[in-house]
C-alpha cells in the first residue's frame, strides 16, 4: 500500500513488518468516535504534539466526530499514572488509545489488555518502541535526532581542525541513550571532533545554567555546546551570555522550542533540530482515521524525518507550526 | 544471734558524669525483708545508685552481688534477670499505652513457653492481673482503657508502683515514689511495704520526706556528695540527726517565721467557676498573703490556679486585681495583669533543657531586655543577680538548665517569674522532689516575695508545708471550696478531713 | 461480662485504630458513593478491581511505614527500594534463575537495604529522614549505574507474571497477597511483643530503655520488615508491568506517608492505625481513578489530590473526636 | 573577664550553632581542599563564584527551613512555591508591570502560602508534614493550570535581569541578596524575641506556652517567612534565567531539609545551626560542581551525592562530639 499519500514524509525505510498480535482494523460507524491521548508529561512538546492532533481532528469534523480524552501524569516517569489512565479507558471502551511510552517495554501488559479487549493502540514519541500488541508507532527515530545534531556539527566543523564539543544529556534512560547512540555514530568517524564533557542536567533549564558552568570552568576552550533538549541548550545559553561567549560557542540544540528558533535568528544558538512534533500530532489522528473509521491498515512504524535549522534556513520555518490553529481561522 | 541473709551486697561502687563525681567508692548492703531508706540532698548521688542497681547507668567502678553471687548489670534487663525491680523518679512510662500494657511492659504474658518477640498475648490474662494489682493491692480504680498520658500525675505514679510490684521481684528500688501521692495514697504505700517485707523481700526506700522514711525503715544510709557518711539504725535517728548528717550541718528551722499580711485584698475572686472544674469559688487574697490550696487530686485545686493564669478560663464568676476587674482569657493576659504561675511539672512544663540558665531565667520577662535586639549582657548579669541570691548552684549563666539538680531547677524557675515582677504569684506543688535544704530555700524565697506586698497562692499536697507556709489554707472537695482554715489553727487532720468529709457522708448515706 | 469488657478493652487499645481510622473510612466511604453516582462505570466490578490493584503497591509499603512512623521514625528509601529489588528479580529472571528464587532474593536485597537504614538509624544514630534520603538517592543512582537508564523487559514468565497479575477465583493474586500481609503485621502490630515495644518506642524512648527494651533491635528490625515489604511491592509491579523500570516508585515515600498520615497514624509516633493506613491507601488510588473516570482537566489532577489529602486529614480529625467524645 | 565569660555563654548558648556546625564546616573545607587538588580550575575565583550562585537558591529557603525545623516543623512546600511565585513574577512582568511591582507581589504571594501553611499547622492542626506535603501538590498543580505546562519566557527588562544576574563589583547581586538575608535571619534568630520564641516552641512547646509564647502566632510567622525567602528564591531564579519554568524547584524541599540537618540543626527542634544551614547548601552546590568539573559519569553522580550527604552528617556528629568534650 502506498502509505505516503495518507502520511505526507514518513519514512518507509523505517517500517516493520507487523506481528499479528495487533488489534485489527475497523471501520467504526458510531460518532464520536472517544480517543484517549497520554503523553508521558505535559510540556512544551507535547503540546505541540496537541496542536497538532487537535487541529487534524478539526479537519476529521472536530468534536462531533471524535471526542479526544486528554489525561498526563504528573511528571515524566509516572509510569504508573499512565497504567491508572489506561486501565480507566480500558473499562470505559474507548475506541482507540494514543499512548506516549517514558520508557522500554513500559505498560506492556496494559497495552495487551487494551488489544484484547479490541482497542487499538498508537504509541507516540516513544523511544524504544518493541511490544508486539501495539498497531503503530508515530513519530521519528530518536537516534535520527542524534545523527542530525551530529551531521551539523560534522558540515560545519569536520575540517576545522581539533573540535572541543561539551555535551548536556538529560536523565539517564532511553531518551538520551538513543540520541546518543545517534550522535555518537557520526561523530566518531571524524577523530578531529572530540566530546570533551558529557554532563546530565535533567532535561530542564535550571540545571543547563549550572552544569555548563561548572563544564565551562573545566573546559574554558570548548567550541561546541551540544543539548539533547533545548531547555537545557537555553539554560547553557544563559550560562554563555554571562560570559560573553553567546555566538562565540556553537550550541546545537534539540527540538527547535520557539525560543531557540529565536535564538538561531539572533544568532544565539548554531542550530536545533525540529522533531516534527506536530507533525506526529497529525499523524496520530490520520493513523485513527485510516484505522479506526477506514478500517484500513496502517505501517508499523510511521516516523517522519527531523530538519536541522540554523540560521540558513531558519527562515523558512512557519512559526505556526508552534500553535493550535483553529479550523475557522485557517 | 543468727545473721540475716544478705538480699543484696554493693561494695566500693563509683560513678562520674564528666566532671562530677556522682558516685564515690558507696559499699552497703541489704537483707531479705529489709526496708532499707537512702536519703541525702539533691544530687547527692540517690538516683545515680538506684539507677546503677537497675542498670540504667553503669558503674565505673565496684561490685554488685545479689543473694550472695557477684552479678554484672550492663543493662536493665539484667537488672530485671537479677530479680531488682525499680521505680524512677521521673517516671518511665508510656503516655500512648494504658495502664494495663505500662504495668505489663516488658514483662507481656504470651502464648507458648520461650518468650518470643513473635508469640501472641494473652490480653485477658493480663488484663485481670493488672485489675487485680490495681484493685486489691493499690485498691483504686483507674480507666484501664484510656491511654495514660490522659492520667493525672499521681495515677501515673500508681501505674508506675503497680508495674513495680508486678515485676515480683525479690528486691524493690522506690526512688522518691510519694512526691506526687496524696496522704492516703501514701499511707496506702507504707502498708503495701510492710507486706513487702513480711513477704521476705527487700525495699530500698529514697525521698526527701525524712519522718517518711524514719517510720517506713529499718536502716537509713545517709548520701553525701556522693559518698556514704552514715549507716544506722532508724530507731538510732531522727529528724534533725538525719538532716545533720546530710548537710554535714544543722539546718535552722525549715519555715521563716510569717509576718502579718496587709488588710487590702490584692486578688478577689467571686464566683468562679467551670462545669466540670470547680464552681462558685470565692475568695480574697490580701497583699503580703501567702494562700493554701488543698484538696485531692481532682479536687479541682489545678484547673482553678490555672483558670487564674488564663490557661483555660471560667464560665461564670469574676476576677478583681487590686479591686479593679480584669478579664483573664488567656495566659498572656494574665501575664499582662501581673500574675504569674508555677507549674507542678518541672520537666515537662518548666524548663527548656537544652538551654542556658540564663535563658531560662529570662524566657518569660523577654520584653524587659530591650525592644528588638535582646540586651544579652543584662541578662547574664540578672542571672547572675539570681544564682548569688538564691544560692542556685551552677556552673554559672550559661550552664545548661538540664544539668542542674531539681531543685536548682526549681529556684531558677521561681526566679523567672519573681524577674516579671507579678503581683500574684500562683505556685503548683513547688517543692516537689526537692531536698530539704533547698525546701528551705524555696520557703524563704516565697516568704520574702510575700514580704514584699505580693500576694501567693500555694497548691500542695504536702499539708505540713501549707500550714507552715501560709497564713490561710482553702481545702477544695469535688470542685467547692469545702472552706478556708486558718493555718495556726489547722491540723494535717482538719484538712484531710474537710478535703474528704462529703466521702465520709457519702459512705454513711450510701 | 469480663469477655465484653475485653471487647471494650481491645476497642480501647485500638483506639487510635479505630478512633484515627475512623475519620478516613468515612471519607472513603462518602467519595467512593459520590464517584459511584457521578460516573455508573465507577462501581463496576471490573474498574472496583483495577483501584485495588492499583492501591497495593503503595498499600503494601505503607503497612511497613505505619510501623515506622508509629516508632517515631520516618523511611523516604522505600520508593528507590522498589525499584532495586524489582530490577534485581528482573535481572535474575532474565539470566534463568527459577521465578521463586529470584523473587527470594529481591526480598532478601529490599530487607538487607532495611537493615543498613536500621543501623545507621540505631547504631550510628545518624537522623532517620537523612539516613533514608541519602539512601533513597544512593539506590537510585545504583540502579542508574546498573541499567544505564534502561528498564529489563521481557518477564515472559507465566509463574512470575503470577504474582502481578494472576487471579485466585475473583481476587487478584497481588490483592490476595496484599491481604495476608496486612493480617500479617496486624497480628505483630497489636498481639505481639513486638508491636507492643514498636508502639513504646515511639511513645517513650526513654522508657522503653529503661525498661530494657532493645531499642536499636526493634529498629533495625522495623527498617527491615519496611525493606521487605518495599521489595514485595516491587516484585508485584515489576510482575505487573512485566518490566523493571529504573524509574519506578518515583514519589512513593510521599505518597505512602500520606496514606499512612491520613489513616490517623500520628508522625509523634507511639500509635498506629493499620486499617486507616490501608484506608489511606485506597483513598488515594480512589481519587486518581475517579479523576480519570470523570476526564477531569489533567491540569486539575494534582490540585484535586492535595485538597482531598488536606481533607482526609481534616475528616480524620474530626472522625476522631467524634469517636473521643 | 566577664566580657570573655560572656563570650563563652554566647557560645554556649550557640552551642549547635558552633558545636553542630563544626562538623560539616570540616567536611566542607576538607572537600574544597580534595576538589582543589583534583582540579586546579575548581579553585578559581570564576568558579567559587559559580558555586555560590548555584548555591543561593537552596541556599536562601534553607534559612528559613531553619528556623521551621528549630521549630519541631517541616515544610516541604518550598519547591513548589519557588515555581509559583517565580510564575507570579514573569507573568506580571510580562503584562508590563514594574519589575519591583512585580517582584512584591510575587513576595506576597509566597508569604500569603506560608501564612496557609501555618494556619492549616497552627490552628487547625493538621500535622506540618501533611498540611505542607498538600500544599506542595496543590501548588505544583495550580502552575500546570495556569501554565498548562509552557514556560514564561522573554523576560528581557534589565531591571529585573539585575536581581539574578547583576554584580555589586565582584560580588553577584544574588549571593550579596543571600548574604544580607542571612545575617537578618541570623539576626532574628539569635538577636530577638522572635528567635528566642522560635526555639522555645522547639525545645519544649508546653513549657513555651506556659511562659506565654503565642504559639500560633511564632508558628505562622515562621511558616510566612518561609513562603517568603522560597518566593526571594524564585525570584533570583526566574532573573536568572529569564523565564519561569513549571517545574522549577522540584525536589528542592529535600535538598533544602538536607542542607539544614546537614548543617547541624536537629529535626526534633530547640536548636539552630545558621551557620551550618550555610554550610550545608554550599556542600551540595560543591559536590555536584565537583562532579561536573570532573566529568564523573553519569550514572555515578547519585550515588555519589547520596555518599556525601551521609558523610557530612556522620562528619558533624564527630565534629560536635569534638566540641562537647
Ligand atoms: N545524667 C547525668 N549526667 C551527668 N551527671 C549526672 C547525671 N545524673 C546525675 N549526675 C550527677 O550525679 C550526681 C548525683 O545525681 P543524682 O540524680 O543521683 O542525685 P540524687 O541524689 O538523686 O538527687 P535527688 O535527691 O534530687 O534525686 C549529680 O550531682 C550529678 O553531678
Ligand atoms: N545530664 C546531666 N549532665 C550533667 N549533670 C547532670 C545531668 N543531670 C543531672 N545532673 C546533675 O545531677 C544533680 C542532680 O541531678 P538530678 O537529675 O538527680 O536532679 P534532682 O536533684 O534529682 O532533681 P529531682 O529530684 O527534682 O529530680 C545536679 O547537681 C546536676 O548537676
Ligand atoms: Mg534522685
Ligand atoms: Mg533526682
Amino acid at each position: 500500500a502506498d502509505y505516503g499519500a495518507a502520511f505526507p514524509g514518513i519514512l518507509l525505510d523505517k517500517v516493520i513488518p507487523a506481528t499479528g498480535k495487533e488489534a485489527k482494523p475497523q471501520a467504526k460507524a458510531h460518532r464520536p468516535l472517544k480517543v484517549g491521548f497520554l503523553p508521558t508529561a505535559m510540556d512544551t512538546y507535547y503540546q505541540r504534539v496537541l496542536a497538532g492532533v487537535k487541529e487534524e481532528i478539526d479537519r476529521l469534523g472536530g468534536p462531533s466526530t471524535i471526542q479526544l480524552l486528554v489525561q498526563a501524569p504528573k511528571s515524566q516517569s509516572a509510569t504508573d499514572d499512565q497504567v491508572r489512565t489506561m486501565e480507566a479507558w480500558i473499562n470505559e471502551h474507548v475506541d482507540a488509545i494514543a499512548v506516549a511510552l517514558y520508557n522500554e517495554g513500559a505498560l506492556e501488559p496494559l497495552i495487551r489488555r487494551a488489544t484484547e479487549a479490541g482497542i487499538p493502540v498508537f504509541l507516540f514519541n516513544s523511544p524504544v518502541a518493541d511490544d508486539p500488541y501495539y498497531v503503530s508507532d508515530i513519530g521519528y527515530d530518536q537516534s535520527d535526532g542524534g545523527r542530525a545534531q551530529a551531521q551539523w556539527i560534522v558540515d560545519h566543523y569536520k575540517d576545522k581542525g581539533e573540535v572541543k564539543i561539551a555535551i548536556l544529556e538529560g536523565l539517564p534512560g532511553p531518551h538520551t541513550a538513543q540520541r546518543m547512540k545517534g550522535f555518537n555514530e557520526i561523530i566518531s568517524k571524524y577523530p578531529n571532533l572530540k566530546i570533551v564533557a558529557k554532563q546530565p542536567a535533567g532535561w530542564v533549564r535550571a540545571q543547563g545554567l549550572s552544569v555548563t558552568e561548572n563544564m565551562l570552568t573545566a573546559h574554558p576552550d570548548i567550541d561546541i555546546l551540544v543539548a539533547l533538549y533545548d531547555e537545557m541548550a537555553l539554560g547553557g545559553l544563559q550560562a554563555l551570555k554571562a560570559r560573553k561567549l553567546n555566538g562565540k560557542i556553537a550550541i546545537v540544540g534539540y527540538e527547535n522550542m520557539k525560543e531557540a528558533n529565536d535564538a538561531i535568528k539572533v544568532g544565539d544558538f548554531a542550530a536545533t533540530v525540529d522533531t516534527g512534533a506536530k507533525e506526529e500530532g497529525r499523524n496520530i489522528v490520520r493513523a485513527v482515521e485510516q484505522f479506526v473509521m477506514k478500517g484500513e491498515g496502517v505501517p508499523k512504524k510511521i516516523f517522519v524525518a527531523p530538519k536541522t535549522y540554523d540560521a540558513s534556513n531558519i527562515g523558512t520555518f512557519d512559526p505556526s507550526d508552534y500553535i493550535y490553529v483553529a479550523k475557522s481561522t485557517k | 544471734m543468727a545473721k540475716p541473709e544478705q538480699a543484696l551486697k554493693i561494695t566500693g561502687v563509683g560513678k562520674r558524669f564528666g566532671a562530677t563525681n556522682a558516685l564515690f567508692n558507696v559499699s552497703m548492703n541489704l537483707a531479705k525483708g529489709e526496708v532499707l531508706g537512702l536519703v541525702g540532698e539533691n544530687g547527692a548521688g540517690k538516683s545515680t545508685l538506684m539507677k546503677i542497681l537497675a542498670g540504667a547507668h553503669v558503674p565505673d567502678q565496684g561490685e554488685v552481688e545479689v543473694n550472695g553471687v557477684h552479678v554484672d548489670i550492663r543493662e536493665p534487663a539484667d537488672a530485671q534477670r537479677a530479680g531488682i525491680s525499680i521505680i524512677y523518679q521521673e517516671l518511665s512510662l508510656f503516655p500512648d499505652l494504658n495502664a494495663v500494657e505500662n504495668i505489663f511492659i516488658g514483662r507481656e504474658i504470651s502464648i507458648g513457653t520461650s518468650p518470643r518477640l513473635t508469640s501472641p498475648l494473652r490480653k485477658k490474662a493480663m488484663r485481670d492481673s493488672a485489675q487485680q494489682i490495681l484493685n486489691k493491692v493499690l485498691n483504686v480504680e483507674l480507666d484501664l482503657d484510656c491511654p495514660i498520658g490522659a492520667l493525672t500525675l499521681a495515677q501515673r505514679q500508681i501505674v508506675e508502683i503497680a508495674r513495680a510490684l508486678n515485676s515480683n521481684a525479690n528486691i524493690l528500688i522506690m526512688d522518691e515514689p510519694t512526691e506526687a501521692l496524696e496522704k492516703a495514697e501514701r499511707e496506702r504505700l507504707v502498708r503495701i511495704i510492710n507486706d513487702l517485707k513480711r513477704a521476705g523481700k527487700s525495699v530500698i526506700y529514697v525521698s526527701h520526706k525524712l519522718d517518711e522514711v524514719l517510720t517506713i525503715c529499718d536502716r537509713v544510709i545517709v548520701l553525701r556528695d556522693g559518698a556514704c557518711v552514715a549507716d544506722l539504725p532508724a530507731s538510732a535517728l531522727d529528724v534533725s540527726k538525719v538532716i545533720g548528717l546530710m548537710i554535714g550541718g544543722s539546718l535552722g528551722k525549715q519555715f521563716p517565721a510569717k509576718t502579718s499580711p496587709g488588710v487590702n485584698p490584692i486578688l478577689r475572686v467571686e464566683g468562679l467557676s467551670r462545669k466540670g472544674a470547680f464552681q462558685d469559688i470565692c475568695f480574697n487574697l490580701h497583699e503580703g498573703e501567702i494562700l493554701g490550696l488543698a484538696g485531692l487530686e481532682g479536687s479541682g485545686k489545678s484547673p482553678l490556679v490555672r483558670a487564674l493564669f488564663g490557661d483555660g478560663t471560667a464560665d461564670a464568676g469574676n476576677i478583681f486585681l487590686k479591686g479593679k476587674p480584669v478579664a483573664i482569657d488567656s495566659i498572656s493576659s494574665a501575664m499582662r495583669s501581673g500574675i504569674a504561675f508555677l507549674p507542678a511539672e518541672r520537666k515537662t512544663q518548666g524548663i527548656f533543657a537544652e538551654h542556658s540558665v540564663g535563658w531560662n531565667l529570662t524566657a518569660s520577662s523577654l520584653p524587659k531586655l530591650g525592644g528588638i535586639r535582646l540586651n544579652q549582657g543584662a541578662e547574664r548579669s540578672w542571672c547572675i543577680k539570681y544564682i548569688k541570691e538564691m544560692g542556685i548552684k551552677s556552673e554559672g549563666p550559661h550552664q545548661p538548665i538540664g544539668r542542674l539538680s531539681g531543685g536548682n531547677q526549681q529556684k531558677v524557675l521561681l526566679a523567672r517569674w519573681l524577674l516579671t515582677e507579678p503581683e500574684v504569684i500562683l505556685l503548683e506543688e513547688p517543692t516537689r522532689g526537692i531536698d530539704i535544704k533547698a525546701k528551705a530555700d524555696v520557703y524563704q524565697l516565697i516568704v520574702a516575695s510575700s514580704r514584699m506586698g505580693k500576694g501567693v497562692i500555694v497548691v500542695s499536697s504536702d499539708s505540713t508545708e501549707l500550714i507552715g507556709l501560709c497564713h490561710r489554707i482553702l481545702v477544695m472537695f469535688e470542685g467547692e471550696a469545702a472552706g478556708i482554715l486558718d493555718a495556726s489553727s489547722a491540723s494535717e487532720e482538719t484538712i484531710a478531713s474537710l478535703s474528704i468529709q462529703r466521702t465520709y457522708e457519702g459512705t454513711r448515706g450510701g | 461480662m469480663s469477655a465484653q469488657t475485653l471487647g471494650v478493652k481491645s476497642l480501647g487499645s485500638r483506639f487510635k485504630l479505630s478512633g484515627g481510622g475512623s475519620g478516613i473510612l468515612i471519607a472513603l466511604i462518602v467519595l467512593i458513593a459520590a464517584l459511584g453516582l457521578a460516573s455508573p462505570r465507577f462501581l463496576s466490578l471490573g474498574n472496583l478491581t483495577d483501584i485495588t490493584r492499583q492501591a497495593v503497591f503503595v498499600a503494601i509499603i505503607a503497612f511497613g511505614a505505619t510501623l515506622v512512623i508509629a516508632m517515631r521514625g520516618i523511611d523516604l528509601s522505600v520508593g528507590s527500594t522498589l525499584a532495586f529489588t524489582g530490577l534485581i528479580a528482573a535481572d535474575l529472571m532474565n539470566r534463568g534463575f527459577n521465578p521463586f528464587a529470584s523473587v527470594a532474593a529481591s526480598l532478601a536485597a529490599g530487607t538487607l537495604i532495611g537493615i543498613v537504614n536500621g543501623v545507621l538509624v540505631a547504631k550510628v544514630k545518624i537522623a532517620d529522614f537523612i539516613v533514608t534520603m541519602a539512601m533513597m538517592v544512593m539506590t537510585r543512582g545504583l540502579i542508574m549505574v546498573y541499567t544505564e537508564g534502561i528498564p529489563l523487559t521481557g518477564l515472559s514468565n507465566p509463574t512470575f507474571q503470577m504474582f502481578g497479575q494472576g487471579f485466585v477465583w475473583l481476587v487478584p493474586m497481588p490483592v490476595l497477597i496484599t491481604i495476608v500481609t496486612f493480617l500479617a503485621i496486624y497480628f505483630l502490630l497489636y498481639q505481639t511483643r513486638f508491636g507492643r515495644y514498636t508502639l513504646s518506642i515511639g511513645s517513650n524512648p526513654e522508657a522503653a530503655r529503661l525498661v530494657g527494651i532493645r531499642i536499636d533491635h526493634i529498629k533495625i528490625t522495623v527498617y527491615a520488615l519496611t525493606g521487605f515489604l518495599a521489595a514485595l511491592s516491587g516484585v508485584l509491579l515489576t510482575s505487573r508491568l512485566e518490566a523493571a523500570m529504573p524509574e519506578a516508585g518515583e514519589g512513593y515515600e510521599l505518597d505512602v506517608i500520606a496514606a499512612v498520615v491520613m489513616g490517623g497514624t500520628s508522625l509523634a509516633g507511639g500509635k498506629a492505625s493499620l486499617l486507616g493506613t490501608a484506608a489511606g491507601a485506597i483513598l488515594m488510588a480512589v481519587v486518581r481513578n475517579g479523576l480519570n473516570i470523570l476526564n477531569v482537566n489533567t491540569f486539575w489532577h494534582q490540585v484535586v489530590i492535595g485538597a482531598i489529602i488536606l481533607m482526609a486529614v481534616c475528616a480524620d480529625k474530626f472522625g476522631g473526636r467524634l469517636k473521643e467524645a
